[in-house]
């Protein structure tokens, strides 16, 4: 069947990093508890050679395909894998400390991190509807069980049901449409399919039905309003280590099956997608900002938080061009660079027995801890979309884009929602600055945490000045 | 020569002295002080007298120099420069000279008072501005010195701070000015618009333009441009000086130090409003309409306000009124075309007034600062100096045959009466009453003064606060001994005084009125001789004149009213209270100054406060804050509390809203397709 | 032969029961998992017609992989909900509600 | 020589570095910290003396130009440069810095370090903001300026510290989005964000209309004009004494700024379209404006009224210009309203810092801002007295200080256009002194009010330098604006031929 291993070559990154995962697993077994730092420093080895590998064959320009069109390497797959790596290894370094602090350390967190990291690849280089549904539950699945971590809380157990429930509804109505797509193009290859919806032969309501079916699918998995539901309850229930690998790399992965299922093989039906697309991006930016107002439990705030960044990476994708999807892109990039760094702040002023998820429990921290609540600052204030931080110019590309296509009204909605916005960024920092602590200790972050928060915080910062290479490896993506 | 220096030196050596005297006070002191200021002054005032030799005897040609350029924007420029032409001349050197005298006489009259240095400060600042002002050669410098003078006016009027009316006095009369100024800088701005320039020659040269040019404010009404300018420009001479209906200031403003009442609100700052319309005389010409105005409401200042100083106590603001309604004389000369007359009964009236100034200021010092006219009398006998000045000063204001104000008041009469325009008959009779009026105030206040009986000395402090207006409180009470005649600081400047307020009308009369003596500085529309009628009479000398004035019905009507005076406050005091009883109700109309003061207090301090609060508490803060900013903000939160119980908890609701999502989507795509 | 638009009306149906289940059972999470099954099996009904119908072999290889993960979800889901019901003492829907705002 | 440096960047990041070292000094070592913040701002200032010594004011052209691609896939560019309108600005950006340093010095005891970063930090944004000639760098300045400015209110302000600074940054936000829309708009149409090129595209006056709208909200929002104007009471309020001073001297300068560059030269049909609007707009601000300043019990709060119904002035000045350009066919009168409009913005920012220094120095003894709680002030501290005075009297607009020179020439120009509009716009002659002198006479005059003012100390040396280096500002403004007058001049040229041509095409 095979004609030559090297046309596997494209999969070299995947099969590695699924081999070493089944290393860690049965090294788990093994190793005891005093020594399990090694698992930790062999899952973020394996990121590092994964991410090697994918480099060596770096597909920005280029399109490799394996297993018969199944699997696909192109531009897009490959930066937003090299992004889940960093942004999984940045996860692994804050989530330690958690782990450590709650008694959760062990390795079954790392595997099913890495597995999901693997579901997440293949989802992205998915070149047929099999390989993304694949990925898609092995990213889900392993999602699942991870928001179970924790055994004994029963606010996790409580938000690990409701995800799975939904997740896989969410998952059914996706095949349903897939299934509908098969029946109508006859194919499960996107390309084959984007070739047979262009002739236009097949009944247009059926297709537009099964479009809505995608992307709903594809909207849950964002946790676009109103697919959101699972989004304020996993963030706010799960352990927040979890909660923290939740928020940043699946959103990536989001983007790359957008980018496959309406980009590539919808790509005909892209006007009756974007419509749809800004319905969920409009309802996701007024709800989110909404609801976040409303918030005192910080992970819950980030949760309708990240509800209104996701509408803003559909304001992009629903451009339906090149300069959207790299917009879109970037957003991600950066929303999940920030992401991380915020619920990063959470970890690093939690220790054993204590959550620093309300937001109260933030206040005064400037007197306390100074160089934690600049750090913050930044966070909030490139959330916010403020200037001169990087959230401004993801915000400004994704503007950009939507204008160009035409939606400025949607364009306007958004801004509009990013100043209601910005006053749930600014009551962190008000608390953060203005008010007088309660606590009197200080918290000491071990020093990994420290360094990686300070990296990821003045990224905030620092990434302006390469916004320009940055965005010039997204449009070069699409090209 | 005239050179830039020269004047330069003239408007600059008073500041001098002001910077000195006012930042490096405590440096200098008491004495270095008053040096410092005195010698700024008398510079000034020697290189002014030597200007107006210069000028008008021998024959030095008009001046006209720019020092720098305050700005340039295209053809727009406004420039800082001096003009000096014998109006100039002849203000200079008045507005130096009695500075000079208030200077030296401020000495005794401040010595104990402990802003002494920062007084001085002030009184030379004003100098330097009041020059700015008259050596002016554009609107846009002339604007400088009105509110400068205005500014110093403000600080001086509120000199003792620490009392309410004082400061209440004060911002009543920056604000007053302030509506004036309203006026002439619109005024300044229709200049600028229509000619194209600020500098007077420009202006003045292509002032013909504007008639027949009609300015079109709303619908089909039309305005003549020339009234318009005129008029608005006259709105700032109607502040400054404190015309019906703007005059309220004037009379509070007595509650600065008496010096400062001689010089500011008697001899110059307050006559600056008739320079002005003199300065301006080429466009006044322009407009029958304004000069009409003019004529009218001086005429009625003039009046009306002397009336009102028949029932002042107050020995300043006796002299007060007085100055109100000799500054309304001299609008209504304005009014007649008759420039040259309003300039000269400037100028006699700047010494006979600042005489009569100080000579009450002296009376006070002699009370210790007592200025009630009820508690004085019979004060001849303690201070002759002060005594023989205030009648020769008292003289001349009712216009005495032979004295400095009979030659400038007649002639003010002769031109109304021969104007012609629309009012004048109307001023001719106010001004004629006026006369009646003037001298019978003047004499009152001298007779309560210096004749008749002590009531002084004799009285406890029991009835001390029956008087509404203050006292030059230097924080020692009245003590009981008797008044004695003051230092020569204060009787020199008042003999200095006297002299020029007796003579200087018989000796400038003739060149000042007939003479061609201001030459291009006032400009009389073609065939215009307002004092033609005078001229008959005067040809045969000054002294001639003044003879001749005993057969005229203004030297009557003043004997008249002085005869009432003599009769009534020297011979049956007792009359004054009958008759007060029996014209109750005029009596009270004129005590409360026809009700000016309350009518804009109500209306327009309180009112305006109120309309502020209105505009605050219901459009700020209740409508834009309340309904648009914080009302939308509660809005916000109200739907973020509804959005948020969406979110009930419950995994049916979830799933429901899912496919509630899913279904809406698919109908609106089956309604769409 | 049975024509294809009955098979997908027959999918279609299961589908909607298995929806109408989710969110209209408020007992027993188990009823959910059984539900989740029946609309995998739905999405499985309309790839094994269309397969048939289309005489392509991809749908019906597609359908042994959804039963796979079926298979797989169906251990989460009941990991999951013995984790809950260690936790909770419940497995009751209508009591899952502590975290919600 | 040096010249040939980089001027421009210098003044922004030396204070931004400055900031950083502050910031890393630390409250430990807190005398360290205040000299290090003061001796940069000394610094920054001195840049504007080869900055303003080798700057052209014959040409209308950008000077000291930096220009380096930024972000080539949106065309921004890090592309600096300034013309008569920048460079006084920032010359007041960096004078009043260096007197809020100097002001705040032993005032400010919690986290003084913080204190002067964040003062620091701002005065590097906004000088960005004036020398800024790519639309979104200037937007990036702009809105930056919105965090040490929330911070400042936040940290070091009143009892309703946290409701004002809320509603200033969001204000101003909701402001500044629409105006990134806008520039959005002008990007996509014309693939640049240089000004330079967004002032020479062409636009229909639809687009032209949505454009000035969008600007106008951004501007109005900052300047702040009415009915947008109510977060600046507040804000003034609870700020501390230096942040007042930024915010009134320089902030708001931002929004008569924007207009110059942004609303004018781009949408210039339709700002000659709308100028009624903005004309009308600003008389409610001056006159209405300056009523509910009379009606204030708190002195901060009047002031700030006062700064409100100053910048009706600007907008006013700047506006009228196209009815002077347009109908009246009267470059040189449009020239003297943009002219009055612009020294009326630096004339303000020395009055303003001087009115909240003033006051400043007051509640630093007495902590109250009721004006109920003074009186007399003149007995026990003449020093500060004389100063208000004159401030005051700057304020209200008298000869001789810079507060005339703007309103004069706005005025004279307005006459030009019509009486009326002047005629409402020499109100403030009046109402302006009547709050400002009412305040005076209710503040610093009177009999000593109570035992607070009785025990009060004269200005020490500290304060002494602030309230004379702005009293030096604003009498030589006042008495020789003709240097400041021709540095602009050649820019407002420009710009009034800018405005004139038309730029929808064929139009």
């Amino acid at each position: 069947m095979i004609e030559n291993w090297s046309s596997l070559i494209p999969l070299l990154p995947e099969v590695f990093l699924l081999g070493m995962i089944c290393v860690i697993l049965i090294a788990g077994l093994y190793i005891d508890e005093k020594r399990r730092g090694i698992i930790h420093f062999l899952a973020i080895l394996t990121l590092a050679l994964t991410a090697v590998l994918t480099l060596r064959h770096f597909a920005v320009g280029q399109r490799y395909t394996a297993l018969g069109g199944m699997f696909v390497r192109d531009g897009v797959g490959d930066i937003l894998k090299l992004f889940v790596y960093l942004s999984t290894a940045i996860v692994f370094v804050y989530a330690k400390h958690w782990l450590r602090a709650n008694k959760l350390f062990s390795p079954e967190f790392y595997v099913l991190a890495l597995f999901a990291v693997l579901g997440m690849c293949i989802l992205i280089s998915g070149g047929n509807l099999l390989t993304i549904y694949l990925g898609l539950e092995l990213m889900a699945l392993s999602s699942y069980a991870m928001v179970a971590l924790n055994r004994d809380s029963p606010v996790a157990a409580e938000s690990a049901m409701k995800y799975f429930v939904l997740g896989a509804l969410a998952s059914g109505l996706l095949l349903y449409g897939m299934s509908i797509l098969y029946g109508l193009t006859g194919s499960l290859d996107i390309t084959l399919i984007a070739k047979a919806l262009e002739s236009g032969r097949q009944p247009e309501v059926a297709v537009a039905f099964a479009v809505v079916f995608v992307v709903v699918g594809i909207g849950f998995k964002f946790g676009a309003v109103p697919f959101h539901m699972w989004v304020p309850d996993v963030y706010h229930g799960a352990p927040t280590a979890v909660t923290l690998f939740l928020a940043s790399a699946p959103k990536l992965a989001a983007v790359g099956m957008a980018f496959r299922l309406l980009a590539e093989g919808l790509e005909p039906m892209v006007k009756d997608w974007a419509q749809m697309l800004g319905f969920l991006a409009m309802m996701s930016l007024v709800v989110g900002n909404l609801a976040a107002i409303a918030q005192t439990n910080l992970k819950r705030m980030l949760a309708y938080s990240t509800i209104s960044h996701v509408g803003f990476i559909l304001l992009g994708i629903l451009a339906g061009s090149e300069q959207g999807y790299a917009a879109a892109m970037f957003y991600a990039i950066t929303y999940a660079l920030m992401t991380t760094a915020a619920f990063g702040m959470i970890i690093a002023l939690s220790h054993s027995g204590f959550e620093a998820e309300r937001i109260e429990d933030f206040k005064g921290l400037n007197q306390r801890q100074p160089w934690l609540a600049f750090l913050m600052l930044l966070v909030m204030a490139s959330l916010g979309g403020f200037p001169p931080l990087v959230g401004f110019f993801s915000k400004l590309y994704v503007l950009q884009a939507a204008i160009n296509a035409g939606w400025l009204w949607l364009a306007i909605v958004a801004v509009v929602m990013a100043v209601v916005g910005a006053y749930y960024y600014l009551r962190v920092i008000k608390v953060m600055y203005f008010d007088e602590p309660d606590r009197e200790h200080q918290i000491q972050a071990p020093g990994d945490v420290r360094v990686v928060l300070a990296a990821n915080g003045l990224l905030q910062l620092f990434l302006t000045l390469f916004v320009g290479s940055l965005t010039a490896l997204c449009v070069a993506a699409w090209q | 020569m005239i050179t830039e220096s020269l004047l330069l030196t003239i408007a600059l050596a008073p500041l001098v002295g002001a910077i000195i005297a006012g930042l490096f006070g405590r440096q200098v002191g008491r004495a270095g002080a008053h040096t410092v200021t005195i010698l700024g002054v008398a510079v000034s005032t020697a290189l002014s007298l030597y200007v107006l030799k210069l000028i008008a005897l021998d024959g030095h040609p008009d001046v006209n120099l720019s020092v720098y350029t305050w700005f340039e924007i295209g053809s727009i420029k406004a420039e800082v420069g001096f003009l000096v032409d014998p109006l100039t001349a002849v203000m200079m050197s008045v507005v130096t000279s009695v500075s000079l005298m208030v200077h030296i006489y401020t000495i005794g009259y401040m010595h104990e008072d402990p802003g002494y240095q920062r007084f001085f400060a002030y009184i030379s600042l004003f100098t330097f501005s009041m020059l700015m002002l008259v050596m002016s050669n554009n609107f846009m410098q002339l604007f400088f010195g009105w509110e400068a003078v205005g500014l110093v006016s403000y600080l001086l009027i509120g000199f003792w701070y620490k009392r309410p009316t004082a400061i209440f006095a004060n911002l009543k009369a920056f604000l007053v000015n302030r509506v004036g100024d309203f006026g002439f800088l619109l005024g300044i701005g229709l200049v600028l618009a229509y000619l194209g320039s600020l500098d007077y020659a420009t202006v003045f040269q292509k002032a013909p333009e504007l008639v027949g040019q009609t300015f079109n404010p709303w619908g089909t009404v039309e305005w003549a441009v020339p009234t318009l300018i005129c008029l608005l420009l006259f709105v700032g001479a109607m502040g400054k000086s404190a015309q019906v209906p703007l005059h309220v200031w004037l009379p509070d403003s007595m509650e600065g130090p008496t010096p400062i009442s001689a010089l500011i609100h008697a001899a110059t700052m307050v006559t600056a409003g008739i320079f002005m319309v003199a300065r301006m005389s080429p466009l006044y010409e322009l407009s029958e309409v304004a000069l009409s105005t003019i004529l009218v409401i001086g005429s009625i200042t003039a009046l009306f306000m002397g009336f009102i100083g028949i029932v002042q106590n107050d020995i300043k603001r006796v002299v007060a009124y007085s100055t109100l309604s000799q500054l309304g004389y001299m609008t209504v000369a304005l009014g007649a075309s008759a420039y040259s007359a309003a300039i000269f009964h400037l100028m006699t009236h700047a010494f006979f007034k600042a005489l009569l100034f100080l000579g009450a200021g002296s009376v006070i010092i002699a009370m210790h600062h007592e200025q009630d006219l009820r508690r004085m009398g019979g004060l001849r006998k303690y201070m002759p100096i002060t005594f023989a000045t205030a009648w020769i000063g008292t003289l001349a204001l009712m216009g005495f045959p032979g004295t400095s104000g009979f030659y400038s008041k007649d002639a003010i009469l002769y031109a109304v009466g021969a104007a012609d325009r629309p009012g004048a008959t109307f001023a001719y009779v106010c001004l004629m009453i006026g006369v009646a009026v003037t001298a019978f105030y003047s004499f009152r206040m001298l007779y309560l003064a210096f004749h008749g009986q002590e009531r002084f000395g004799h009285d406890d402090h029991g009835h001390g606060h029956d008087d509404h207006h203050g006292h030059d409180d230097h924080g020692h009470g009245h003590g009981d001994h008797k008044p004695h005649e003051t230092p020569w600081v204060v009787t020199l400047p008042l003999i200095l005084l006297a002299i020029p307020s007796l003579a200087i009308g018989y000796f400038t009369a003739g060149p000042l009125l007939f003479g061609d003596f201001f030459g291009s500085a006032i400009h009389l529309a073609e065939g215009r001789e307002p004092l033609a009628a005078m001229a008959e009479h005067f040809g045969h000398g000054p002294l001639a004149f003044a003879l001749h004035g005993f057969v005229t019905a203004p030297v009557w009507l003043a004997l008249a009213g002085a005869g009432l005076a003599t009769y009534i406050y020297l011979f049956n005091p007792a009359l004054a209270d009958k008759a007060k009883s029996a014209l109750a109700p005029i009596h009270r109309l004129l005590e409360r100054k026809y009700g000016f003061d309350e009518l804009y207090q109500a209306v327009f301090a309180k009112g305006s406060v109120l309309l502020g609060r209105v505009f605050w508490r219901a459009g700020d803060q209740t409508v834009i804050d309340g309904l648009m900013v914080n009302g939308s903000a509660a809005l916000v939160d109200r739907f973020a509390h509804a959005v948020r119980r969406l979110q009930s908890g419950f995994l049916y609701h979830y799933a429901f809203m899912m496919i509630l999502g899913l279904i809406v989507i698919v109908g609106a795509f089956a309604l769409l397709k | 032969m049975i024509p294809l638009s009955y098979w997908l009306v027959l999918g279609a149906l299961l589908f909607c029961i298995s929806v109408a289940g989710i969110f209209i059972n408020r007992k027993n999470v188990i009823v959910l998992l059984m539900a989740i099954e029946l609309m995998l099996l739905s999405v499985n009904m309309n790839f094994i017609a269309f397969s048939r119908y289309l005489d392509d072999m991809a749908g019906q290889v597609f359908v042994f992989f959804i039963l796979t993960v079926a298979a797989a979800e169906a251990a989460i889901g009941l990991a999951i909900l013995v984790v809950l019901f260690r936790a909770r003492s419940t497995i009751n829907v209508a009591e899952l509600d502590t975290l919600r705002g | 020589m040096l010249a040939d440096w980089p001027l421009l960047s210098l003044l922004i990041w030396l204070p931004l570095g400055g900031a950083v070292a502050v910031l890393v000094a630390g409250d430990r070592n807190a005398t360290a910290a205040k000299w290090l913040a003061l001796l940069v701002a000394l610094a920054t200032l001195a840049l504007c003396i080869p900055l303003w010594a080798n700057f052209d004011s014959t040409t209308a052209a950008m000077q000291f130009v930096e220009r380096v691609p930024w972000v080539p896939s949106f065309a921004i560019e890090y592309h600096l440069g300034i013309d008569g309108f920048s460079l006084p600005l920032i010359v007041l950006t960096c004078i009043v810095t260096v007197l809020v340093i100097i002001a705040g010095w032993e005032v400010i005891e919690y986290k003084p370090s913080q204190y002067l970063a964040a003062f620091l930090a701002l005065a590097a944004l906004m000088n960005g903001v004036f020398a800024a000639q790519d639309a979104i760098l200037f937007y990036l300045f702009f809105e930056g300026m919105l965090i040490p400015m929330f911070i400042i209110i936040g940290i070091w302000g009143g009892p309703r510290r946290v409701y004002a600074t809320l509603k200033f940054f969001l204000y101003t936000f909701l402001g500044s989005v629409f105006m990134l829309l806008g520039l959005v708009y002008l990007y996509l149409k014309g693939q640049s964000f240089a000004l330079a090129d967004l002032h020479s595209m062409s636009l229909n006056l639809t687009e032209q209309t949505w454009l000035f709208f969008a600007f106008l909200i951004a501007f109005a929002v900052k300047i702040p004009m009415w009915p947008v104007h109510t977060w600046l009471p507040d804000a003034h309020v609870e700020a501390p004494t230096g942040g007042s001073m930024v915010l009134a001297a320089v902030m708001l300068k931002v929004g008569g700024y924007g207009f110059i560059r942004f609303s004018m030269p781009i949408a210039p049909d339709a700002s000659a379209e709308y100028a009624w609007l903005m004309i009308l707009l600003s008389l409610i601000a001056v006159v209405y404006i300056a009523f509910v300043a009379l009606a204030q019990e708190d002195m901060k709060k009047l002031i700030a009224y006062s700064s409100i119904s100053h910048m009706g002035f600007v907008t006013l000045g700047l506006f009228i210009a196209f009815a002077l350009v347009l109908d009246k066919a009267s470059p040189d009168s449009a020239a003297l309203a943009v002219q009055g409009a612009m020294i009326q913005m630096i004339s303000h920012g020395f009055i303003s810092a001087a009115m909240f220094g003033a006051v400043g120095v007051l509640y630093d003894r007495v902590h109250s801002r009721q004006i109920a709680d003074y009186g007399g002030v003149m007995n026990t501290i003449p020093w500060i007295g004389a100063f208000a005075v004159l401030f005051a009297m700057a304020n209200s607009g008298l000869p001789g200080t810079s507060g005339f020179v703007g309103e004069f020439m706005v005025i004279l120009a307005a006459t030009k256009a019509s009486l009326g509009v002047a005629a409402l716009a020499a109100l403030t002659l009046i109402l302006g002194a009547a709050y400002t002198l009412w305040l005076v006479k209710r503040v610093i005059f009177g009999d000593v009010g109570n035992q607070h003012v009785a025990e009060l100390k004269d200005l020490n040396g500290r304060e002494w330098i602030v309230m004379s280096t702005l009293a030096v500002c604003v009498l030589a403004i006042g008495l020789w604006p003709d240097p400041l007058v021709q540095v602009m001049q050649a820019s407002v040229e420009a710009l009034l031929q800018q405005v004139q041509q038309s730029k929808i095409l064929g139009g």
